[in-house]
């Protein structure tokens, strides 16, 4: 098992000129959970964005050690962070396995992907749909593969953006477990608004709009 | 005397022309300098 | 930076270089030091160089400017280095259009017709397209801070491309500026010029005010975007 | 597996993504296709049955050649800014590696295009003799190259934009005239019969140019990748 520590230290973030995150810190390591919540357009999902890399912090850091070595903000997060969210899209002119492939070969992971695969692909119930095209696809099943995409490499940092976005109640089950297993392992941070995905949250952080007196 | 001598020499008088385009230029550049400082110094 | 008495200097300055530049008198064979030679082919309108070289050589200054911004936004992501960014090429493009617009009207009465793409003409031609085309990027995108990235880049970009022209232009078309390739008096990459110490002097002088000069309506420039900049800030 | 290996296989795949992806979209090959042969045939109706001299055939040449490059070549990050993919390619690897995969794809779209232009416009084109063959293809082949890697930065500049399709060849086009202007001159060399080392110095020129271009674009595109 790998060792975690991730931390974010007063992280804002402005838009236009604009301040839309302020002042967010907190430190997780391993079996630690936490949720991100707020209102509609309080910057849940730029936080969650900023955390995982894909948008860099007007103000404030981002740390992420693995066993002991910190990683390179934002250019090295990649391999070990798994990211759900409904603005993600996979490629639809791919099928599902293709896409998962794809994922695992671009990533580097040699280590036996075939078999992780079907398995992921087994458990969110897309196995039989797995060499149709994403373009034939509902968005539950698009979400699920989403899952499998963020889960194939094992990532020690599991980031969730609604979680259960389009899901019917299989579906959710499934996403529960994937959060409990997580939270065995390593970090999970869950943004959302959704009450029941708070019982999986350690502690919670909210996101406010702060407005200027 | 000095009609005269612009009489014959016109290119001064275009040289006139011009100076009296700079010096409005110049103006108002120096106007717009002390407005800008004096807003710099009202915001602060 | 830009003290008041130095304000007051170079408006002195520029105007001694007005007033000399239309009063030197021209003859044939220069004999005092206020002379200066009347060159056949070019006769009055060689007086030109004082005014509209200045102009070509500011619109370089002002790129330079605005591309050494442009990399330290990205390094610094501070706003100021994107306005001074902005400043820079918005004042760039008009001493473009100056020197475009003096430069095409002396060319009609020196060699024909109001363009001739000799490589001096085609290398102003492409940073007034530069320009333009940075502004056109920059109102193409809406986030303020996208907006001031995508736009350094480019300027970056482009500003990589043009030592290219110094040696691209000169092997593809024929010049007409002094120092172009075929000049009986030797081509270089840069204007070499040929001209009495007086003239040299009173161009250099020229050269030198319209740069400071260049420099004071900048320096008003990124001071109003920044007082605009706080003004817009305090309101949020 | 060393690192340097790692980033070679990633990059590899991601290629091979895009010629998947071509394939299975028809994002940009038929209409290039179509582009060439409209514009091809435009020309020829305008040249009516006119000799022209052979630096006016290269000039036309290789403005067929600047706006099939600028209808094709912006796709790339164009794409995957509509199909909202970027965010997905961010998560799987380092930005470097997707600049390289979208660079080598480039390349190889814009070369097989050239030369497929190269090819018909000989063919087509009566007048234009090229009696320097090794020439004029090798500055098909670094002519290419050159569009490809100054298009491939100003591509991910412009899908961040708003009016993408119309920007792109305003901003491509100052930078890739000194580009233009020695391709220009060299397929003129070429039709004109000069010997290959005559041409050398037209060659290096274009070379600097896609290194100095390649160069300054990996390290901006991390700042232009990541909003």
């Amino acid at each position: 098992m790998t060792t975690i520590h991730f931390s974010a230290q007063g992280i804002s973030k402005e838009f236009n000129r604009k301040l839309i995150v302020e002042n967010i810190s907190f430190a997780l390591g391993n079996g630690d959970s936490l949720a991100l919540v707020g209102k509609n357009g309080a910057g849940k999902s730029t936080l969650a964005k900023i955390l995982c890399g894909l948008l860099s912090p007007s103000r404030g850091s981002v740390g992420l050690t693995i066993d002991g070595t910190p990683v390179e903000y934002p250019g090295r997060m990649y391999p070990h962070i798994g990211f759900v969210a409904p603005y993600i899209n996979l490629y639809d002119e791919f099928t599902g396995i293709e896409n998962l492939s794809l994922c695992a070969r671009i990533r580097n992971h040699s280590a036996a992907p075939g078999d992780r695969i079907e398995d992921l692909l087994r458990r969110f119930s897309l196995f039989d749909k797995r060499n149709d095209e994403l373009r034939t696809y509902s968005s539950g099943m698009k979400q699920r593969l989403k899952y499998c995409a963020a889960l194939l490499h094992e990532p020690p940092l599991l980031v969730l953006d609604e979680p259960c976005a389009n899901l019917d109640e299989e579906g959710i089950a499934v996403v529960r477990a994937v959060m409990r297993e997580q939270q065995g392992t390593g970090i999970l941070i869950i943004a959302t608004n959704d009450k029941d995905d708070l019982d999986y949250a350690g502690s919670i952080v909210t996101v406010e709009r702060m407005k200027r007196p | 005397m000095i009609m005269d001598f612009f009489e014959k020499n016109q290119l001064y008088i275009a040289m006139l022309v011009v100076l009296i385009n700079w010096s409005g230029i110049l103006f108002y550049l120096f106007r717009l300098d002390s407005k800008i400082s004096k807003l710099e110094k009202s915001m602060r | 930076m830009f003290s008041p008495l130095s304000k007051i200097i170079l408006s002195v300055w520029i105007t001694v270089v007005l007033i000399l530049g239309f009063a030197m008198p021209m003859v044939p064979v220069p004999q005092h030091w206020y002379e200066l030679p009347l060159i056949p082919g070019l006769e009055e309108k060689a007086r030109n160089i004082i005014f509209h070289v200045p102009m070509a050589w500011t619109t370089m200054v002002a790129f330079a400017v605005s591309v050494v911004f442009s990399i330290r936004y990205l390094k610094t992501k501070n706003y100021v280095d994107e306005i001074r960014t902005v400043a820079a090429a918005g004042l760039g493009t008009m001493f473009c259009i100056l020197a475009t617009l003096t430069g095409s009207l002396w060319a009609k009465f020196n060699w024909g017709s109001f363009w001739n793409w000799d490589p001096r003409e085609t290398s102003i031609f492409i940073l007034l397209l530069i320009y333009s085309a940075y502004f056109a990027l920059r109102s193409a995108i809406d986030n303020e801070e996208k907006k001031a990235t995508l736009s350094s880049a480019y300027a970056i970009i482009a500003g990589a491309t043009t030592p290219f022209f110094i040696f691209v232009m000169p092997r593809v078309m024929k010049g007409l500026h002094p120092g172009s390739k075929g000049d009986e008096m030797g081509s270089a990459p840069v204007a070499q010029l040929h001209m009495p110490p007086n003239m040299l002097i009173l161009f250099l002088a020229s050269i030198f005010g319209f740069t400071m000069f260049f420099y004071w309506i900048y320096n008003l420039k990124v001071r109003s975007l920044l007082l605009e900049h706080t003004h817009q800030a305090s309101r949020h | 597996m060393t690192s340097m290996k790692r980033s070679i296989t990633t990059t590899y795949y991601l290629v091979e993504k895009e010629i998947l992806s071509e394939f299975r979209t028809r994002y940009a090959l038929n209409a290039l296709m179509m582009f060439v042969v409209t514009t091809l045939s435009i020309i020829l109706f305008s040249l009516g049955g006119e000799t022209v001299p052979a630096d006016v055939l290269s000039g036309l040449l290789w403005i067929v050649i600047f706006f099939s490059a600028m209808s094709g070549l912006s796709r790339s990050f164009v794409a995957e800014e509509e199909r909202g993919t970027v965010m997905t390619l961010q998560l799987m690897t380092h930005s470097t590696s997707v600049f390289v995969g979208k660079l080598i794809y480039n390349c190889l779209l814009a070369l097989a295009l050239n030369i497929f232009i190269g090819l018909a416009y000989q063919v087509v084109v009566a007048d234009f003799v090229v009696r320097t063959q090794s020439i004029f293809w090798t500055a098909i082949i670094l002519g290419s190259i050159g569009l490809a890697s100054a298009s491939t930065i100003l591509a991910a500049i412009i899908a961040k934009a708003n009016t993408k399709g119309t920007l792109f060849p305003v901003l491509a086009f100052p930078i890739l005239l000194p580009l233009l202007l020695t391709a220009i001159n060299a397929t003129k060399m070429a039709a004109d019969g000069a010997y290959f080392g005559e041409s050398v110095k037209e060659f290096q020129i274009l070379v600097s140019f896609s290194v100095v271009i390649i160069t300054l674009s990996l390290l901006l595109f991390e700042h232009v990748w990541k909003d």
